[in-house]
């Protein structure tokens, strides 16, 4: 099993954070593919430590705050962020963006802009595992504010009725936009709703990395072996939802607090004082993911835009006719006056 | 086997036969599909012959129905899930729009949804406003989905086929009133392309372009006014929305110099409404009168059988309003 | 409150049953419009026992299988069996049938042939009832199958975050058309997902309509007051899922036990060994029920069809145009020529 | 207040702002309707003056706050929902199109529904496939629903007004990038009439029809075209889709005798389909060409904003589609 040392995972969760500050960066110097831009920072726990758990063959979807995830499973930067600038040279070609970034090698069946919109798709990769007795588990992650959507519960009760090896990851960073969780609903023990429906459910503090985990080891190994698992990480969302987002609707002390439950400071403090690194070996690993991501971010602003002519392709298979344009179409019809 | 006279229902239920049997990774789901064997029968027994891992029986889910069919075919497997109603398209639409649909577009060409959609629509059971509606529409306004719509015994065998062959999502959509017809299949002739349309009928005065059942309303409006008043209509099936076979239509309205639509849907917005506006666009200058749209109303349907009935074009309608292009 | 003696119980249980056998004969006689009929013989203590407990102002809906609610609320059986037949004289002019019944004038907001559909419509007469100040409860009628429907765990999720006056009824007769209760899910106690929502939650017993009265009264007094609450009601359905179903996917056995557990014969056996009334009473009261639900049946024989031109009625408020009729607009159109 | 200078946003919160004043039975309810003040910020602080209970967030659940609405405009109030994007529609169909659509009719006109649905589309701000999209041929191909959709803020304010005073549901439907635009709106002034369409434009060689945020980009062409190349081409906007005034849109094009239509949604089955079809239909001897759609690309929105950009149509497009049809 890959990356599960705490120096591994800290490694892991660093460059997360350092992708993330990136990302806004390349917002603020323009080069970025708009402003719906969903930052993990102060999450990282939560998809490194479930990632630290896939394997080779499992699949996954995210929701729109997704970039964490897929750098944990293994997602080259260079290429993300060229799709958050919306160029050829990123993961979709430009078509898809922050919001809908997928890579089939990886397994990442796609982000998705829609709450919820990406859970069943673990469903029908789970009887896609169990047809193919493939092992592979598939693991939905999603955050908080997609316990609002029905499609969850629908998704929930296939995977536990057909006993697939399906995990659902909640990602429970207290809000949806400005809704708090408390106000979003009147039980915020998440974990009880999917225990309701037969799946084997937690919930688990996203401070520490190895609490992560391990609870994630425990719920995989349930959901490989048939019994689809349910796992909701608390964490803090540090910053506003979107770029432009200064989270008015928080009290200054509450992010205060929240920004206390920092999980890469708290792996690095671990590791200062459990002896495993030192503050040079990590400034220097915190310097050489500095340098990677900023390369990415290089490579993001050189690459090209899509060309026009791309915009009609993959609509269809590549065996298909293209759509045609509505420019060459008008001038046809008006070709015959 | 080859010819064989069967219903509507049976050859559907035929070419998903085949289509399990050549290849494995075919597996249906959907309510009721399996134990009961569909609502109106078209997967009966096939649970007893492929099991319960391949014809799956899922609770009233509709949506993460179809999200679990994209996430299966995203996965290697060749789902067909199916929809009891067109009408509860409006729980899936997110899924159908915003996943399936566009999962090709968003993520490059890395991969497509080579999943099939069955469902039935339209008329005539009595069964109301949410049980009765004609729904394609909805549909092809989506890019990035295709649309069958059978309206007879081969096509819905050899539709349904290629359907599962498509790279890309299928809505297939059934109707209702079609399911008890007789005909024959030849299961090892060469079908219709697909994506063609179908001429049914020929005749040099005008032209009935329309598809599912309203083909069958339309050939024996075409037959009335052949007897009764002499016009010679054409009856062009259309079998698939998207894609359009436009090259069958253009020459025939060419020739012809009129052209009538004919679609159960409601009009306003509808497949009626594309298909006006295109052959319009295409064929102005050979044509005499404005392309004639004859669709369902645009008011939900009754339970009341009268009042149901008179709600989408009839034939006696049809054939009408083609013999008042001839004035 | 009225309706809470057992005789009274059993009086209005008979009259369900009977009613479901008279929409029985109508199908037979081919006088009902289509075969979309679906009885609710077996389940008649839960919408008597239900709606024991509902007042003046409360407001309702059903799902398709909802004679026996509406019944239970005081419709007059006449207006509804024209209604199944499709006749100008029932309770929607022939527009609605039997799974798109409603009226207002006694809280029904309407029967629903969409499963689930008719669900999230109690959250919004909850928000009236609160601003109303009206103290009505808005009661959610449906099916085990609508379990399945994300659109109930996001109605109630919001009636217990707003701590709405409303209250969802399960009606689980054990099968969703052939699908078994406990092939639709892997947890079939049903109420526990209410409770992790946190709403006031139980499962009741529909053997005998006193203890759903006693359910209904303790949740409702709840909802009443601001907690909305779940009422899962087991029993059976005797027959198949609509006129013609014969249920082949049930063994004989099963049907056998299950018919065992008739609501109406159980009220009548204790009201014969209490002594509340006697088999002469009793008779008495059956044939008279009978006769009321004859004359029903007359009718919505002897009813009129709606006239064509009410098709074009009713889309929009009757102050605004009717929809322009297909042949007047295409007779205008090719007027022209 | 009368005359005053303001944008399409806050014309907006101005309209549901008096509707809230003087009718105490309207409610708005949505996603970050209230302490967030909207995603777009119509709704910006009403929660401070008119409180929780009348301001409503809700979780992210946009069936049940459809369906919620139906069941609160059932039973006497007048909500008005959000919905952040109309490319989340395809979650609410059932409630909008089986319920909200069809209960006036199905239960024989006992009772309407009339709540408001505010949503807002288009592209614009490279949001990608599932948030940039114009739906309202969905809409609009729904008996029962009207549609209204404001490209002024004017409109913005009139027709929302107006829109909270109709008897039956109404989907409003905002344009992304206009909630900025700057404009004047005088709330005494007596506004155009529910659903009459508004000629912005007068010029007798050619009609443009069109409504949203393509009316500004027809009314650029328009001034190419009349600077340019001397063609007077006339701008009408129809504000509302259902109803739809054709009544003022027929003596136009008989005199003009050349129509185009211009939308932002996808062409195939569109908005533009129907308005072409029923132009040909009632105008046709009057037609010196066929209707021109000018349309939404067929295929789904990148965030790309190059290619974003070129799947709708531009000022530039309209100018020069418009100027092939004067050869
Ligand atoms: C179906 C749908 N509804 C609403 C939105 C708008 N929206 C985007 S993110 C978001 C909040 C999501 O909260 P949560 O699920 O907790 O994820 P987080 O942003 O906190 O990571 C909302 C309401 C959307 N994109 N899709
Ligand atoms: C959205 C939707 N999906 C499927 C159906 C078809 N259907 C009608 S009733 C039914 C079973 C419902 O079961 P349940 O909710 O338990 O109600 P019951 O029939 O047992 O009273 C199904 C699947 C439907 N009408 N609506
Ligand atoms: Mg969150
Ligand atoms: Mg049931």
């Amino acid at each position: 099993m890959k990356n599960t040392t705490l120096p591994q995972l800290y490694q892991e969760m660093r460059r997360v954070r350092t992708f993330e500050e990136r990302v806004g960066e390349l917002f603020v110097r323009g080069q970025s593919a708009g402003s719906m831009l969903h930052l993990s920072i102060g999450e990282e726990s939560a998809a490194v430590g479930v990632c630290a758990r896939m394997r080779d063959g499992d699949t996954f979807t995210t929701h729109h705050r997704g970039h964490g995830i897929f750098l944990a499973r293994g997602a080259d930067p260079d290429r993300m962020m060229a799709e958050i600038a919306g160029k050829d040279t990123g993961y979709c070609h430009g078509k898809g963006g922050s919001m809908h970034i997928a890579d089939m090698g990886l397994g990442h069946l796609g982000a998705n802009a829609i709450v919820g919109g990406g859970i069943p798709a673990v469903v029908g990769a789970g009887l896609s595992a169990r047809h193919q007795k493939s092992g592979a588990v598939s693991v939905a992650f999603f955050g908080d504010g997609a316990t609002g959507q029905g499609i969850l519960y629908e998704s929930m009760n296939m995977a536990a009725l057909w006993k697939l090896p399906v995990m659902f990851v909640c990602i429970n960073n207290q809000y949806g936009m400005g809704t708090r969780i408390d106000q979003a609903t009147a039980n915020p023990d998440l974990h009880e709703r999917a225990a309701a429906f037969g799946l084997a459910a937690r919930t688990v503090d996203g401070l520490e990395v190895e609490d992560v985990v391990e609870a994630a080891t425990d719920l995989m190994e349930q959901a490989r072996g048939g019994t689809p698992a349910f796992l909701a990480i608390d964490c803090y969302r540090f910053y506003g939802h979107a770029r432009k987002d200064k989270s008015p609707y928080r009290e200054e002390l509450e992010e205060e607090e929240g920004r206390k439950k920092d999980p890469v400071l708290q792996a690095r403090e671990k590791l200062l004082t459990t002896g495993l690194m030192d503050t040079a070996e990590l400034d220097a690993l915190d310097d050489e993911i500095a340098r990677e991501m900023d390369a990415a971010i290089d490579f993001a602003i050189a690459g090209e835009e899509p060309q026009m002519q791309s915009m009609f392709r993959d609509v269809y298979a590549p065996t298909e006719p293209e759509p045609e344009p509505v420019r060459t179409r008008l001038d046809r019809i008006l070709a015959q006056g | 086997m080859a010819l064989q006279e069967t219903t509507y229902r049976d050859a559907l239920r035929l070419a998903l036969h085949e289509a399990m049997q050549t290849d494995d990774t075919v597996i249906l789901l959907g309510e009721e599909v399996g134990r009961y064997g569909g609502a109106y029968g078209v997967t009966k027994d096939l649970i007893k012959e492929f099991g319960a891992d391949r014809v799956i029986d899922t609770p009233i889910s509709e949506a993460a129905i179809v999200g679990t069919a994209v996430g299966a075919a995203m996965t290697g497997l060749r789902p067909v899930a199916e929809l009891m109603y067109v009408d509860f398209i409006g729980m899936t639409m997110d899924q159908l729009a915003n996943q399936a649909a566009k999962i090709r577009y968003m993520f490059g060409g890395q991969i497509g949804v080579p999943m099939v959609l069955r469902t039935q629509g339209g008329t005539g059971r009595s069964a109301g406003a949410q049980h009765s509606q004609s729904l394609e529409a909805y549909v092809m306004h989506t890019p990035g989905l295709r649309l069958a719509m059978p309206a007879t015994v081969e096509d819905a065998y050899h539709l349904l086929r290629q359907s599962l062959q498509q790279p890309d999502p299928v809505v297939f959509i059934e109707h209702k009133g079609l399911y008890t017809m007789k005909g024959t299949v030849d299961a090892d002739a060469e079908p219709v392309a697909w994506g063609q349309a179908n001429l049914l009928r020929a005749g040099a005065d005008l032209v009935i372009v329309t598809y599912s059942r309203q083909v069958h309303h339309a050939l024996v409006a075409a037959q009335t006014l052949h007897s009764e008043h002499g016009i010679n209509a054409a009856v062009l099936d259309l079998r698939t929305l998207n894609p359009l076979d436009f090259d069958t239509i253009r020459p025939l309205v060419e020739d012809a110099g009129r052209a009538m639509v004919v679609s159960e849907g409601v009009m306003t917005c509808g497949v009626a409404a594309e298909l006006a506006a295109r052959i319009t666009e295409e064929c102005f200058d050979f044509l005499e009168d404005p392309v004639v749209r004859v669709a369902g109303e645009d008011i939900p349907i009754s339970v009341s059988p009268l009042l149901e009935q008179n709600s989408v074009p009839t034939p006696e309608l049809i054939a009408e309003t083609a013999r008042k292009m001839f004035p």
